[in-house]
């Protein structure tokens, strides 16, 4: 149905895609894979028109086509749902759905948008994935896994014969992504092809028929995913091994656990979580686990001061600390790495060196002066002690770093600033498979030099693997605590579900 | 990835492209052109544009904005002629620029803690400063001279702002540098100058890095406010005289002079570099137009027309265009670039 | 045939008023160190946005090329002192011989006169007066007090001496000036008419030297004065005036106004010829005119001729009883009786 | 989906409160009560604030910033500004009188004429905008200086008188005693805000001011939405700028100086965000009437110039900075 030959492209002079080949049959799901940077996002955009490419052909039904905007591609029957969020903050819910194709009034009035029928038609495509938002809320007011909803809605609401999903899971949680999946083998029995990008690895083996890997921007591979196996795969995706983490900690000896490092009590915020309490320790990684919503995130925003708490408190190092800012949250020893790390973690116009020194003025310019070499020193100790991969040094902008890059750069920022408290939100959030194994290795080194880390995620994998002490929370309320040995994925699921599941 | 660096290289050597061009073609255009005297008096003239223009750089890499400038110049002129037979005149002036920052401040209060958008702040406060320069006036001109004769020593101190030398150079002129390389000594090596960039390039990431973004911004507008008052007494002393008319529609010309120089207008890029060569190729065309007799009118096209010409031709550089694809009349244009709508 | 009548003109109306002055006798011309055969004169002008000031470039443009051997350098002051110094400067990095200077205020005088002082340059200067140049121009406060003066007859003929309101159409922003004008012609109104504007009736309107503005603050005042039926207005240039009677015309009250305005423009012109003209008249301040004069006497400064240290302009309020005597090419339809 | 509540569901008075605090319903409303109490206090004032002669004055003298507002409150929905309105609006008069007086072009076609000109004008903004990308801000201040000069040079700086009665009907004229620039106005705002609200292209200036990847992807043709959009601002300018010239029976080059700077006051005092995707006519049309009335008044008040330079610009950053105070307190109510 779909045949994508021999496609190049490169930015400035660099490389992005070269000779890249891929084809997709109808009512098929093809997998495509491989590491940030890899050139998936790319080649997608390659195929809906957003970005020219330097060679090859697209070639759809047999006919070469030519997409030289997304509108060419929509006309085609071609749908994404993409990685990053797309969509107007004060606009209605409904609005955002049918950006672009709101309904025409009958007659007369044809010119005119007709809005009952536009709300009508945003609750059928809402009711696809049965979700219970008023279509006429503004996308301002829903929460950012809400937008990642209305996203994929948006892109299943509509007649296509191609749909291209770039990490549609990432903000799902697993009764949801099985929800997804079912329909999407819906798609597959009418006809709908499907390109479907992921690093969850695990679901790719659950829905995908073939894979296809790229590397460096080169084809690797495609292959039935029948006759794959996890590790070959990776091995494709990475070009090395990579040990799996689960067992390599199963093995690993007891930990060292220190004092109480963060201790929060009775803490309460009108609308988000009551009666919070809990502590990490000394070399402790404590993850937080709930569905979307539960209220995780804005606990941690609140710890750090980015939002304000209505009572409780919160202890660091056994003191009582006034958290107000981030900056109060700064000078008490905590740190944060955020959700959205381009959003709200990195300054991508920056080199890598100033962005990992943001938060140490204090020490590297004294009375406001920096000190260059021990900058420099400073810097070169996160890069080489985390592994931050670049092209071109320390003098490189974020911008252009992978994700995972992205992240440790994020994370060695913290930790230049000494803090004695992590507080991680969805650190592996859209990072690779060999990233995401460094990172988890870093943090657990960290602990293992007395640093209390808390993670909040949604991943349950994730979980599982990484951290010593896992606590759920469910609409607000801590609803379970279970130690590393004890947890499974049934009892964390029941437990962040309000224990009824 | 590695042509950020090289890119604001190129930026740069661009600019010092068109301000050879220019210069070569005054310098043919009329023999006054590089004379020395020529040359000094330009200088002279880009004082109070040039001292602004070094604290509209550090503000507008930090993603702020600032129209006001030019009314503050005024007030502040205004008030060291108010005040200077009751207090003093050197008293005065201090106070002037207190004036000048407290103004600043004022901005960056309405900016920061209340979350007003700049260009309305400053536009609001362009309007409060002007009319309030004309009410401390009541619309004269006011003459800065010794009136009664018994501060000889303090006037004679004021004038040397205006009129005096430093190392054989003209005070306002050395006031300029000084503040230029006192400029480019923050931006370079200290956590404030550091501080600007983080801010403009993102400030959500900067507050949560645990900068406290609204006193970075808040000092930005302040050391704006501060710089206009300095401006207006190196003014006031240079022409003996305040006026609630001074430095009209000057916030144009800085920000034109100071965006030509590559600051962008969403912060966290530029360089003082840039904006010195901004303010030198601004000055440079309008001096040598004014050697050539060309009306008024002209002049204000040729600042518009070069303005488009030289961030069009920086957008169109650093945008990687299919140029083969472009002649051949295909609708493939350019790429890699986001956010159609709201420029850089 | 045009510039043969400018010449009648000249001679009509500009007196040259020599202040009585100890003689000085200057040596020969070839003693005189300034003397060439060619010069270069420097001309500064107040600014370049209103036709006062275009139509003087243009005079002292036409004198000088009829002089023969001047050639001119323009700058425009832009109603600023700060870029009125910088034009100084340039003037002096230019070499100029001499230079015409027309700015803002007088405050600035000092500072600018120093300069070309030091350079032993002859300066004339437009309008105001700075230490130490040969002044030339308009007496403002007397050209002011003409048009309030022939506003005050026309009520004391038409209006039984009396009028209800005054509307003063100022530019408080631009200087003395026009404030020097607005305030020749309110005493001139006031002192000539019988029954004097009561202060409270008097209203004082910025006309930010646009024909908008005026005709904007002008509509919002025509309503709390009811019930004057008698309403004149003095106003800084013809541009305001044509502006006060828009509004008066668009409030349905143009029967009730009557205006007098300075400068006596083409446009001006036009409204005072029109049938039922509610425009009375404008000082005449012939700044096409203004070279003629200058030049001559920057030439004869430049030749250590004796010059003296004023010449004023004499000003002529123009209205339909003289307009035909003055410019009766221009509106034949109105001078040509039918 | 087990989905959250929603805002919109959540139970209890204070995130009602908060709601409503953050509802834009309310800055509408605010700005009305802010229209009303000034009202108040000029009629305190001024016993000819509330008369009918007023008021007519008032619907007389609204045209000129209310028309050029609709045109700069879509520029700014979509997230744009246009600096060079007032430079626009006096090129529009002075190519028509122009036209009409040196070449004889009559002056029905040579108004349409000048129209023409500021749309090419225009076009040309929103071809820099959309096309070369070159800032908004940027380009219109470029345009700004490039169209007022112009303006000037064409007309030498002459102001022309535009003597005609059909001419002068447009600005002065009345029909059953309601003056033509109001209607004009009246029937534009009803025609801009079906646009702004019932057809596509308006929703999709939304859209674009509220996320230009997302309008793009979405396959809306974001940058032939720029292009037009600049292209009416600067056609509605050039239309305030025959309206000035008709009501003033002439043409200045220095016409409608700092136009623009009053226009984004009064359509930012009405809502309208200076970032893009948010605003409404109705709340323009507010602005607009809450800063005529303030002149209106301040002038019949008999408050020196000076100080009315002084009192605009803090009524501006009063209005602003209230509104900007009430969205930051409903975070504290139970906001988001």
């Amino acid at each position: 149905m779909l045949e994508m030959r021999h496609i190049r492209k490169s930015f400035y002079g660099v490389k992005v895609l070269d000779d890249v080949s891929i084809n997709l049959y109808p009512g098929e799901t093809l997998a495509l894979l491989g590491e940030n940077g890899a050139g998936k996002s790319t080649l997608i955009k390659i195929l809906n028109g957003d970005y020219s490419r330097d060679a090859g052909d697209v070639i759809l039904d047999g006919v070469p086509v030519h997409f030289a905007e997304p509108r060419d591609a929509e006309g085609a029957g071609i749908r994404m749902i993409y990685q990053e969020l797309h969509y107007a903050p004060e606009l209605s819910v409904a609005e955002n759905l049918l950006l672009g194709r709101l309904p025409h009034r009958q007659g007369l009035l044809g010119w005119m948008i007709d809005w009952n029928a536009a709300r009508e038609q945003a609750r059928e495509a809402l009711k696809l994935l049965n979700v219970n938002i008023d279509p006429m809320t503004k996308m301002r007011d829903l929460s950012v896994v809400e937008r990642e909803i209305i996203e994929i809605v948006k892109a299943l609401s509509r007649k296509a014969r191609i749909i291209v999903m770039d990490e549609p899971t990432a903000a799902l949680t697993p009764p949801e992504v099985q929800q997804l999946f079912g329909i999407i083998r819906d798609l597959c029995k009418q006809g709908i092809g499907i390109i479907y990008i992921s690093h969850r690895l695990d679901e790719v083996f659950q829905i995908a028929q073939r894979v296809t890997v790229l590397r460096d921007g080169k084809h690797v591979d495609t292959r039935p995913i029948a006759e794959m196996t996890h590790k070959a795969l990776v091995h494709m995706m990475v070009g090395r091994d990579i040990e799996e983490r689960a067992e390599v900690r199963k093995g690993t000896a007891a930990i060292q656990l220190g004092d109480r490092l963060l201790e929060v009590q009775g803490l309460a915020k009108t609308g988000a979580f009551e009666d919070i309490s809990f502590h990490v320790r000394a070399g402790e990684i404590v993850a937080l686990f709930g569905l979307l919503g539960a209220g995780h995130n804005i606990l941690t925003q609140t710890i750090f001061g980015i939002e304000k708490a209505d009572s409780g408190n919160v202890h660091i190092g056994g003191h009582p600390v006034q958290v107000a800012s981030p900056q109060d949250a700064k000078r008490a020893g905590i740190g944060f790495v955020p959700l959205d790390r381009k959003v709200n973690g990195l300054v991508l116009g920056m080199s890598v060196q100033k962005n990992i020194t943001l938060s140490n003025w204090s020490t590297l310019a004294p009375f406001g002066i920096f000190r260059p070499k021990k900058e420099m020193h400073n810097t070169r100790h996160w890069v080489d002690k985390l592994g931050i991969r670049m092209a071109g040094g320390i003098e490189t902008h974020t911008r252009y770093l992978s994700g995972g890059n992205q992240q440790k750069v994020v994370l060695a920022r913290w930790l230049e600033a000494n803090v004695r408290v992590l507080l991680l939100n969805e650190p592996t959030w859209g990072v690779d498979v060999g990233a995401r194994s460094d990172i988890y290795d870093q943090l657990e080194a960290l602990a293992a030099q007395g640093l209390a880390i808390l993670i909040v995620s949604s991943d349950i994998e994730e979980v599982l693997t990484v951290s010593h002490r896992i606590l759920t929370i469910y609409k607000g309320h801590l609803t379970g605590e279970f130690m590393q040995s004890e947890a499974t994925q049934e009892n964390l699921l029941h437990a962040a579900a309000g224990g009824t599941l | 990835m590695k042509s950020a660096r090289n890119r604001s290289l190129a930026e740069i050597a661009s600019l010092v492209v068109i301000l050879t061009l220019i210069i070569i073609f005054f310098s043919q255009a009329s023999p006054i052109f590089l004379t020395q005297r020529n040359l000094d008096n330009m200088l002279l003239d880009i004082t109070t544009v040039g001292i602004l223009a070094v604290f509209t750089t550090l503000l507008m890499i930090g993603g702020g904005l600032d129209l006001s400038v030019g009314s503050t110049v005024a007030l502040c002129g205004v008030v060291i002629g108010a005040l200077q037979g009751t207090w003093g005149i050197l008293p005065a002036a201090a106070f002037a620029v207190a004036i000048g920052a407290l103004v600043g401040l004022a901005n960056g209060f309405l900016v920061t803690y209340v979350g007003i958008n700049p260009l309305i702040t400053t536009l609001g406060m362009l309007s409060i400063a002007r009319g309030l320069a004309f009410v401390f006036s009541d619309g004269l001109t006011i003459p800065v001279f010794d009136s009664e004769g018994t501060q000889f020593d303090a006037y004679n101190t004021f004038t040397q702002f205006g009129e005096g030398q430093v190392f054989g150079i003209a005070t306002p002129v050395f006031i300029m540098f000084v503040l230029f390389i006192l400029g480019l000594l923050i931006l370079q090596f200290t956590s404030y100058g550091r501080a600007m960039y983080a801010i403009g390039g993102n400030a959500q990431a900067s507050q949560l890095a645990g900068l406290s973004v609204r006193r970075y911004r808040m000092i930005a507008y302040m050391l704006s406010g501060l710089s206009a008052g300095i401006a207006a007494v190196l003014l006031t002393s240079r022409l003996y005289a305040a006026d609630p008319r001074a430095a009209p529609a000057m916030e144009l010309t800085v920000i034109t002079a100071v965006v030509l120089g590559g600051i962008s207008l969403a912060g966290g890029k530029g360089t003082l570099i840039g904006t010195a060569l901004g303010v030198l190729i601004l000055t440079t065309l309008l001096n040598g137009m004014k050697l050539l007799s060309t009306s008024t009118d002209a002049q204000n096209i040729a600042q518009g027309v070069v303005l488009l010409l030289a961030v069009g031709l920086d957008q169109l550089r650093t945008r990687d265009i299919n140029w083969t694809a472009w002649l051949r009349g295909s609708r493939l244009m350019p790429d890699g670039t986001k956010a159609i709508a709201k420029g850089d | 045939m045009k510039l043969l009548r400018k010449f009648v003109l000249l001679t009509v109306l500009l007196g040259i008023v020599a202040m009585p002055l100890a003689p000085v006798t200057y040596a020969q011309a070839q003693d005189c160190p300034t003397a060439k055969d060619n010069y270069v004169i420097g001309f500064a002008n107040l600014t370049e946005d209103i036709v006062f000031t275009q139509l003087v470039r243009e005079g002292i443009l036409a004198a000088a090329e009829e002089a023969g051997n001047v050639e001119i350098v323009l700058a425009d002051n832009q109603l600023d002192g700060a870029t009125a110094l910088a034009n100084a400067d340039n003037f002096i990095a230019q070499g100029v011989d001499g230079v015409i200077e027309f700015q803002t205020d007088e405050a600035f005088g000092n500072v600018i006169m120093s300069r070309f002082r030091r350079e032993g340059m002859p300066v004339i200067a437009i309008d105001i007066p700075m230490p130490g140049a040969t002044f030339f121009g308009a007496d403002n406060y007397l050209a002011g007090r003409l048009a309030g003066e022939a506003l005050g007859e026309w009520v004391n003929a038409n209006w039984d001496g009396e009028a209800n309101a005054m509307l003063v159409l100022e530019l408080p922003q631009s200087g003395p000036i026009p404030a020097a004008r607005m305030q020749g012609m309110e005493e001139g109104f006031q002192e000539t008419v019988n029954t004097p504007v009561a202060d409270e009736m008097i209203f004082r309107l910025d006309s930010k030297n646009t024909q908008e503005e005026s005709f904007q603050v002008v509509s919002d005042t025509l309503p709390t004065i009811p019930d004057a039926e008698k309403i004149v207005a003095i106003t800084i240039n013809d541009g305001t005036a044509l502006g006060v009677i828009a509004a008066a015309e668009a409030a349905g009250r143009a029967d009730q106004i009557m205006v007098v305005g300075q400068g006596a423009d083409p446009s001006g012109q036009e409204a005072m010829v029109a049938e039922n003209s509610r425009y009375l008249g404008a000082t005449g301040y012939f700044p096409e005119l203004y070279g003629f004069q200058i030049i001559p006497a920057m030439i004869d400064l430049l030749e250590c001729n004796a010059v003296p240290p004023a010449i004023y302009v004499n000003h002529v309020f123009i209205s339909q009883d003289n307009i035909c005597e003055l410019y009766s090419e221009e509106w034949p339809a109105f001078c040509t009786p039918s | 989906m087990q989905n959250t509540a929603t805002p919109a569901q959540s139970k209890g008075v204070i995130p009602k409160i908060g709601r409503w605090l953050r509802g834009e319903r309310l800055t509408t409303l605010n700005l009305f009560v802010s229209f009303i109490i000034i009202c108040i206090i000029f009629a305190s004032q001024s016993e000819f604030f509330l008369t009918l002669e007023n008021f007519a004055n008032i619907g007389r003298t609204l045209g000129v910033v209310s028309i050029v507002s609709i045109g700069m409150t879509l520029v700014l929905i979509t997230g744009g500004v246009d600096i060079s309105v007032g430079s626009v609006a006096a090129l529009s008069g002075v190519v028509a009188s122009i036209l009409w007086l040196n070449f004889g072009v009559p002056l029905f076609l040579a108004t349409l004429l000048g129209l023409l000109a500021c749309t090419v004008v225009g076009f040309l903004n929103g071809y820099m905008i959309a096309i070369v990308k070159i800032n908004p801000l940027i380009t219109t201040l470029a345009s700004f200086s490039i169209v007022r000069g112009l303006a000037f040079v064409l007309s030498n700086g002459q102001t022309n008188q535009l003597n005609d009665e059909a001419f002068k009907f447009l600005g002065r004229g009345e029909i059953g005693g309601v003056p033509v620039s109001l209607i004009l106005l009246i029937v534009l705002y009803i025609v801009f805000f079906v646009v702004m609200h019932f057809t596509h292209f308006g929703r999709n200036l939304y859209a674009i001011g509220g996320s230009a990847d997302a309008s793009r992807l979405a396959g809306i043709a974001v940058r032939r939405h720029l292009l037009i959009v600049y292209t009416l601002s600067a056609f509605l300018a050039g239309l305030g700028g025959i309206i000035i010239a008709s009501q003033l029976a002439s043409s200045a080059p220095r016409a409608a100086t700092g136009l623009e700077f009053t226009v984004i006051a009064a359509v930012v005092l009405g809502g309208t965000s200076l970032s893009g995707g948010k605003g409404s006519l109705i709340g323009t049309l507010v602005g607009v009437f809450i800063l005529r009335v303030l002149d209106n008044g301040l002038v019949q008040t008999r408050v020196s110039s000076f100080y009315q330079d002084v009192i605009s610009g803090a009524v501006l950053l009063l209005a602003v900075g209230f509104d900007q105070i009430r969205l930051k307190l409903t975070s504290t109510f139970g906001g988001k």
